[in-house]
């Protein structure tokens, strides 16, 4: 096992605490200044079922987590079978039992490296007069097994603990303690593994729900209108706590059609205003996607994507809402489509996406998806010390009585009043309209202010058409290109990967295609690939070039039709090498390896 | 018909300060009206509140009754209008906001309830009107009606009933009655009508009233009380369809309105919602008002809520500190 | 004039009964066997605005309203104003007024052939007693004038006015008289213009909407589940009186949520079922549309598309439901989007639609558009004579225990058990399932599902997308291509129409598109169109020669973006001249000829 | 808790023949039962109608009573499986169609009714039940509830409340009692709930009951009731939520579960509304019962919704002449 960048599985039953072992793991891991990138699979029903968390740890930053296992916790014996065919050579197992009388040919079949029984359920009973303690107890040996700094993950215990009532505080305190003093004094015998002692102030730990919540509250959203959803939830549960902290509202509608309506009246009335849904919400919000853009509204709407169409499957990942974020709801309007890569670019999309939305007067929807809503990654600190913008920007506040709401002008974006304005006052209506917002059907009119509408996108992919790409183990980003020499230039750096394999994706694929890119050069495979974060306007600066200097395509989708590859063949005639998947589960970066490998094999 | 005017003017206790007392948001009208008593007499004008757009209804509507007592209830109110929001849906009568000098959001066909909650949640300091038709606010629209009052934000909206879907030529509406031929019901209407009274009243709405657009008087005094009411409250207003309403013109309700009957106590929630639907005759006045604590109050409490008044404010108010030490 | 193809213009106040003036003359005309195809502008708003029909006449079949005037009827002076620029040289005018006191240098700028003036109101008002009968007064007037025999004016006359009351109808008959003994007898000089004498027994006279109404109840369709809105509701409406005469249902839901669900609850249940709906409609079910999709219960949507986005231009026309129609609903399912190109078609898609809905077990969406529904066009009385269809096509209704839904078949197609079947129990859902509707998310049931599904289109479009063609001043229509020799000579045929222009479009244009097409050869170019019916899944095997087989591709579409022309891209690299309009009106024949003669002198 | 079960049982004239009479549509399980207390006694077991999956909900979840006296309430019925369809929309409870051997839809968040009222139109010769959730059926499906009740569709609506969005992990629902804390209302509820019994009454339902799940015998009892009544019948179920139902757990409701007083009059509307929400006890019982026509009966009347009957016959019954001299 390298101690620098390494995968662990937490399999059990649903309901024995293996997602909050999982996520104190995590945290324990960040104080340590660990990277970790994990996941979980929750399972499909609320209770029954098994859940499966996956943790990669590493000195430097890690972008997925991982595929082969390096060491294996079990809580149970059935977890022990799930994960045996997934391991790595020299894995290391720790499953609970009672080392005494466990039948060590139970684990014949393992073929990784030292096994090690702990008597987990057994020292919560016994020692701790709660069965249900296991996973503290399991905490603590496995932190303790890890090497990690015990204060460590007393701090993270305690501070999830302390909510609860004070006895139950104690008595995990106690399991923390007990786990980790019966691998200190009672292992048997205890070989290698060790994480390395690495200097910090720690990092953060965050979901891509927590970062999309937190990225629009530094991006100035003081309204979120939403309706529970799976895999969504968690962004309007966070922001149900933080918004009233900077007086802003969570407001939890009677279902999706009334959360996008008060959004949108909420933005209407001046401040910046959000939802966040998953697939069967936007579905519903078809309709007033149409209104904000007819009647430019700005407004940011997360789509968590999960398995679809209708109910589908609410906690498997998917990337199939591609078509329904560029056409979906009737007629034609201006909009914006954009996909974070990563938890950190989950955080910061949000303020390109509401400084996008207010600037131009249109709806932006953000694509996440449940991959990487559940996932959750180490960030820096210096993330949540920016400075986090307060206010929308208006240089006008007093109008003339002449005020036109939808005054044509060369960037089809027009002077907006808010209510409450002295003087404003105006008419936003999704009928089609003159200029000053009174409805009409004549048809010169009607054509000026389509073109208007459309003249908004005119140059935005250049202005924030940020694209990220990969080639052997570097990252670059490239963002804005105001001026025709900066556009020049960054036409000109994308054009520098010329080679034999380009892939193309979208969204959190980003995490495994950038590791397999790496893994692909040590194998002598020249790759690289590109990621757009605006998928629409399109971004042809950066992808003309990215497509004609690569001799093979290959276009990386979670989903069964190949939409973005689709999209990009509106653009450009090539016939791309689809790496399609729809099964619920994310890519690994083994999988895309392959498919590198089996390019190149026939490049 | 001037002679049937105002058949009862809402009682006394119906404005603020008789009735229980409950939070409101701050909405600096409200401040204004509470002391226009005092003042000398009202320097607006009904005329004062026409909006750029002339009304395009068909001679005789319904409507244009209720739009100039709107007007003129805005001007005894002297609401400001850089303050006022007219939110409205789709239909005839939700073409309103552009006739009225306000900020004006004619939105989608049944969503102007949440669209409203969203403006005065964004700026609670605006007055926020709602107008709407029967189709928009008790068929598509009928899922947010129960919210918008249970929660009760301080809203007024105004149901304009004309019995029938206006806009799209007369097909059966929620509040047709029984037996009507309409577009979609040839052999007639076999369904039972919705009664938007008893629906407001059994949502929690604090303020419900019914008034008859012939009544111009009675319209426009309790629009102003409505508007006065701090919560949610909600007018139900008869408004015949000259084009389409077939069988529910002004003859129709000519016979069967009458005021409710002078001992009727606003306070009695069963009596009220008994009330509301009589075979004898429609009534119109006050059905109920009891006010409960208001939905922006309550959110601004706990802090939230704030919304516009935030974008004066120089910097966020964000604590990055706590917040890095929750997620590390 | 052409007596044998020409086109009448009236106008008026709305309300002075333009329109039922128009509609008894398009009767009038019918029942003389005299084609016709009409169209009217609705003004914006209920009450208020002008109203506008026009009526081109053909002793042929026409397919389209025309564009230039032959006659213009005009209610007033502003009438005179509006129709006096778009009129051929030697039209005639007929207004009303008082022939005695007009001044005729009012008309000076009249660039025509004769004029009439035409006490029409005061003939109304004085004869009759009754102002509002001067468009019945018309009626007589003009089809006296143009030789209609009277005793048709009579009938449609009688037949309108019957279901009113008696004193109604012996008012606008003895109107009716009064008009056309004015212009037999009074009308000072009366030249040259007569319709001709046909012979036969009559023809149909419909609206897009009727045609669809119609279609749908031949094709056995027994619910419809419906929700007002502009332009569709004449479908309902119609369906209203109809459907209960058949034991079928016409639901008018709450909204166009529940209307979809109750169809698909209806459908379900086991009756073929439908709703109709516009944009706004089509965006409200976009959830609801994917549980067709996964929970595979057929059904059949129309969306009578008018101008976008929101609430639009509710009375106008416009094809901006494509993209929705493709890719609205989150998540991937199977679908057919179909388009009928004309009023006949209107009637004839709604069999394939449910055909293919019901065998398929996919949601069939039905693309009309404003200038379709409201158009009127003759069609021959054969069309109303076929068999309708009468019942569901189920070899079994009896099950045994091991009955499964989702069977896993090679055409996706799984055997249907409806409720009531003795044995069938199984549930239908929106989650993904196993074979047996169980919930799951196992990844390769998953796979194997989407797959199912997805495997349902394969070579639909064969079988079901036939295209139509037109060259010169015919028209043929391809359809079915079951074996792999069908499949061969279909392409052949289209194969053959090689040469330097062809036009791409899809629905109501055709009817333009076919005359521009017919008037381009008559100048010497060369030109051909086709119209795919079925836009998807889409037909490769006809429209891959056709853009092969020329040199210029001009894609006719009344949007924006381009929406057909884009999806073409996905699967062909071609650069199509686009003519578009987003206007709100429909194309004229002159518009598209003038494109063709300008890519014919660029090409 | 066996010991608190059936608090009361459903009053005799709640069965039809005893109540006012209305007309229903042709339901061959309803002739069935008519005569069902003659026969001999009932042939099927609860057991009988079990699905072919089984329940997923947590341990200790209420649903599971329900679902067993659903079961039990059928056999008592019946009911011939290949004449039963259960819809459901998307949640916990929504779950249950796949637990019951019967035609089953689990269809979309909030949308069971409608569906549920296509499946009956399409086939009046089903019984069609729905089952679903507080937020299911109060939130986003709040727009449906109202019309279905109106039109008086022949359909037996279970709304299995347990106070949250369960499936979602424990959300603030629209029956959430007020300053409850929850996922979504981490500072307590402000808002007031909804009262699903009031609703359904004032909708215009005619038969409307409550039943708490531990009180299986009831629970059976007045869903075979509901059944039997012809028309739109609504059952509300109090069901906890053990994994998410913070403070509406089975402590809570045992306290407050009270049968309706001995002299309630399910006939007096005003007295149900008034009786479905007291602070002193949370009453179950048949709250209210008076049927009207029924919607399915009034459109077979005029000719439509003979739906799948028609399959059997050979020729449509189109008159094509009349249509084509209405079209020419
Ligand atoms: C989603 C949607 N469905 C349907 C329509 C068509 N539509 C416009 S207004 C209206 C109903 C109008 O009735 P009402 O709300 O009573 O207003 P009125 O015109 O009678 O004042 C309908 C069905 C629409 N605009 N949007
Ligand atoms: C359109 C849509 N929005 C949101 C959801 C997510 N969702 C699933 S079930 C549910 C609510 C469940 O609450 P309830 O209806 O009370 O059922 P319970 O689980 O409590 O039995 C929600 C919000 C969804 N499936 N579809
Ligand atoms: S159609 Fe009816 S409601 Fe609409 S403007 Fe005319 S009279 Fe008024
Ligand atoms: S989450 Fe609650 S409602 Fe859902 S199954 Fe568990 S206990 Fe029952
Ligand atoms: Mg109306
Ligand atoms: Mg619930």
């Amino acid at each position: 096992m390298n101690s620098q960048d390494f995968v662990m599985a937490v399999n059990g039953e649903a309901g024995e605490g293996v997602v909050l072992f999982g996520d104190l793991m995590t945290q324990v891991a960040a104080r340590s200044n660990i990277h970790i990138s994990s996941t979980q699979t929750f399972p499909a029903e609320v209770r029954g079922g098994r859940s499966y968390v996956q943790i990669r740890y590493g000195v430097d930053s890690v972008f997925n987590p991982g595929d082969k296992l390096d060491i294996v916790v079990a809580f149970d014996r059935l977890a022990y079978h799930t994960c045996k065919g997934m391991i790595r050579s020299e894995a290391i197992l720790l499953v609970d039992g009672d080392p005494q009388k466990t039948d060590r040919s139970e684990f014949a079949d393992w073929k990784g490296g030292p096994i090690y029984v702990i008597p987990m359920t057994q020292i919560a009973a016994q020692q701790i007069g709660e069965k249900r303690s296991k996973n503290i107890v399991a905490l603590g040996a496995v932190t303790a097994f890890m090497g990690f700094p015990p204060a460590h993950a007393h701090e993270v215990a305690k501070r999830f603990f302390e909510k609860r009532r004070s006895r139950i505080l104690e008595k995990n305190l106690a399991a923390l303690d007990a786990g980790r003093e019966y691998v200190e004094q009672k292992l048997e015998r205890r070989e290698g593994f060790r994480v390395p002692q690495v200097e910090g102030d720690g990092y953060l730990v965050m979901s891509g729900n927590d970062a999309i919540a937190l990225g629009a509250l530094y991006a100035g959203c003081r309204f979120l209108g939403g309706y529970p959803i799976t895999p969504a939830s968690e962004i309007m549960q966070l922001l149900a706590e933080l918004l009233p902290e900077v007086g802003g509202t969570m407001y939890q509608a009677e279902d999706e059609i009334a959360s996008l309506a008060a959004v949108l009246g909420a933005s209407y009335s001046g401040v910046r205003a959000m939802t966040a849904t998953s697939g069967p919400g936007l579905s519903l919000m078809s309709e007033l996607l149409g209104l904000s853009g007819i009647g430019e509204i700005p407004v940011v709407i997360v789509d968590v994507q999960r398995g679809g169409p209708s109910t589908g499957m609410p906690t498997k990942t998917e990337q199939s809402d591609l078509g329904i974020a560029l056409h979906g709801g009737h007629g034609e309007f201006p909009r914006v489509v954009m996909a974070p890569i990563s938890i950190r670019d989950c955080f910061q999309v949000m303020r390109t996406a509401f400084e996008i939305a207010e600037r131009y007067q249109v709806p932006v929807i953000v694509l996440s998806e449940q991959g990487l809503a559940h996932r959750r990654a180490t960030l820096p600190k210096q993330l949540l010390r920016q400075t986090p913008i307060a206010r929308v920007a208006r240089p006008i506040r007093s109008w003339d009585s002449g005020y036109v709401r939808y005054m044509i002008t060369d960037s089809g974006i027009s002077p907006r009043a808010l209510p409450g304005d002295p003087g404003g006052q105006h008419q936003v209506t999704g009928l089609e309209h003159w200029d000053f917002g009174g409805p009409s059907y004549e048809p010169a009119n009607r054509t000026e202010m389509v073109q208007k509408r459309f003249r908004k996108l005119r140059n935005l992919d250049r202005k924030y058409g940020g694209v990220f790409t990969f080639k052997g183990s570097g990252m670059r980003q490239q963002h804005h290109a105001t001026t025709d020499e900066e556009a020049g230039r960054l036409s000109a750096a994308v054009e520098a990967f010329r080679g034999t394999i380009g892939i193309i994706g979208w969204g959190a694929t980003a995490g495994v295609v950038r590791e397999a890119v790496a893994r692909a050069e040590q194998r002598g495979i020249d790759s690289a690939a590109i990621f757009p974060r605006m998928l629409f306007p399109h971004n042809d600066l950066t992808i003309r070039p990215f497509i004609e200097g690569h001799q093979r395509i290959i276009v990386v989708e979670e989903n069964y039709t190949g939409q973005y590859a689709r999209f990009l063949n509106e653009h450009y005639e090539y016939t791309p090498t689809m790496l399609s998947k729809y099964d619920g589960l994310p890519f690994t970066p083994e999988q895309v390896l392959r498919k590198i490998e089996e390019v190149a094999d026939h490049a | 018909m001037p002679s049937q005017e105002g058949p009862r003017a809402p009682r006394p206790q119906a404005s603020p300060g008789s009735g229980p007392e409950a939070p409101r948001a701050s909405n600096p009208h409200r401040e204004a009206l509470a002391e226009a008593g005092t003042e000398a007499p009202a320097a607006r004008k009904g005329r004062d509140y026409r909006g750029r757009l002339k009304p395009i209804w068909c001679p005789g509507c319904g409507n244009f009754g209720i739009l100039s007592a709107m007007l003129n209830a805005f001007a005894d109110l002297e609401i400001d209008p850089d303050n006022l929001a007219v939110v409205s849906g789709i239909g005839c009568s939700s073409r309103l906001p552009g006739f009225v000098r306000a900020y004006g959001f004619h939105g989608v066909h049944g969503r102007a309830l949440p669209t409203a909650v969203g403006v005065k949640l964004g700026n609670p300091r605006l007055t926020v009107m709602v107008v709407g038709g029967d189709g928009d606010g008790l068929s598509i629209g009928a899922g947010h009606f129960p919210h918008v009052a249970r929660r009760n934000v301080d809203i007024t909206y105004l149901m304009l009933d004309n019995r029938t879907y206006g806009l799209t030529k007369g097909q059966t509406s929620p509040t047709t009655p029984h037996g009507f031929l309409t577009k979609t019901s040839p052999a007639g209407v076999i369904e039972t009508p919705l009664n938007p009274v008893a629906f407001a009243i059994s949502f929690g709405a604090g303020y419900v009233a019914r008034a008859y657009t012939v009544n111009t008087r009675a319209v426009r005094q309790v629009i102003a009380d409505a508007i006065r009411h701090p919560g949610f409250a909600m007018v139900h207003l008869l408004t015949p369809c000259v084009t389409f309403g077939r069988g529910s013109g002004y003859d129709f309700f000519n016979e069967r309105i009458q005021p409710l009957p002078e001992d009727h106590d606003p306070t009695d929630f069963c009596k009220a919602i008994f009330q509301s639907d009589q075979p004898e005759a429609i009534y119109t006045g006050l059905f109920y008002h009891v006010p409960r604590p208001e939905y922006v109050a309550s959110l601004q409490e706990k802090g939230a809520a704030h919304g516009r008044e935030l974008e004066e404010q120089a910097a966020p108010r964000i604590d990055t500190d706590s917040l890095i030490a929750r997620f590390s």
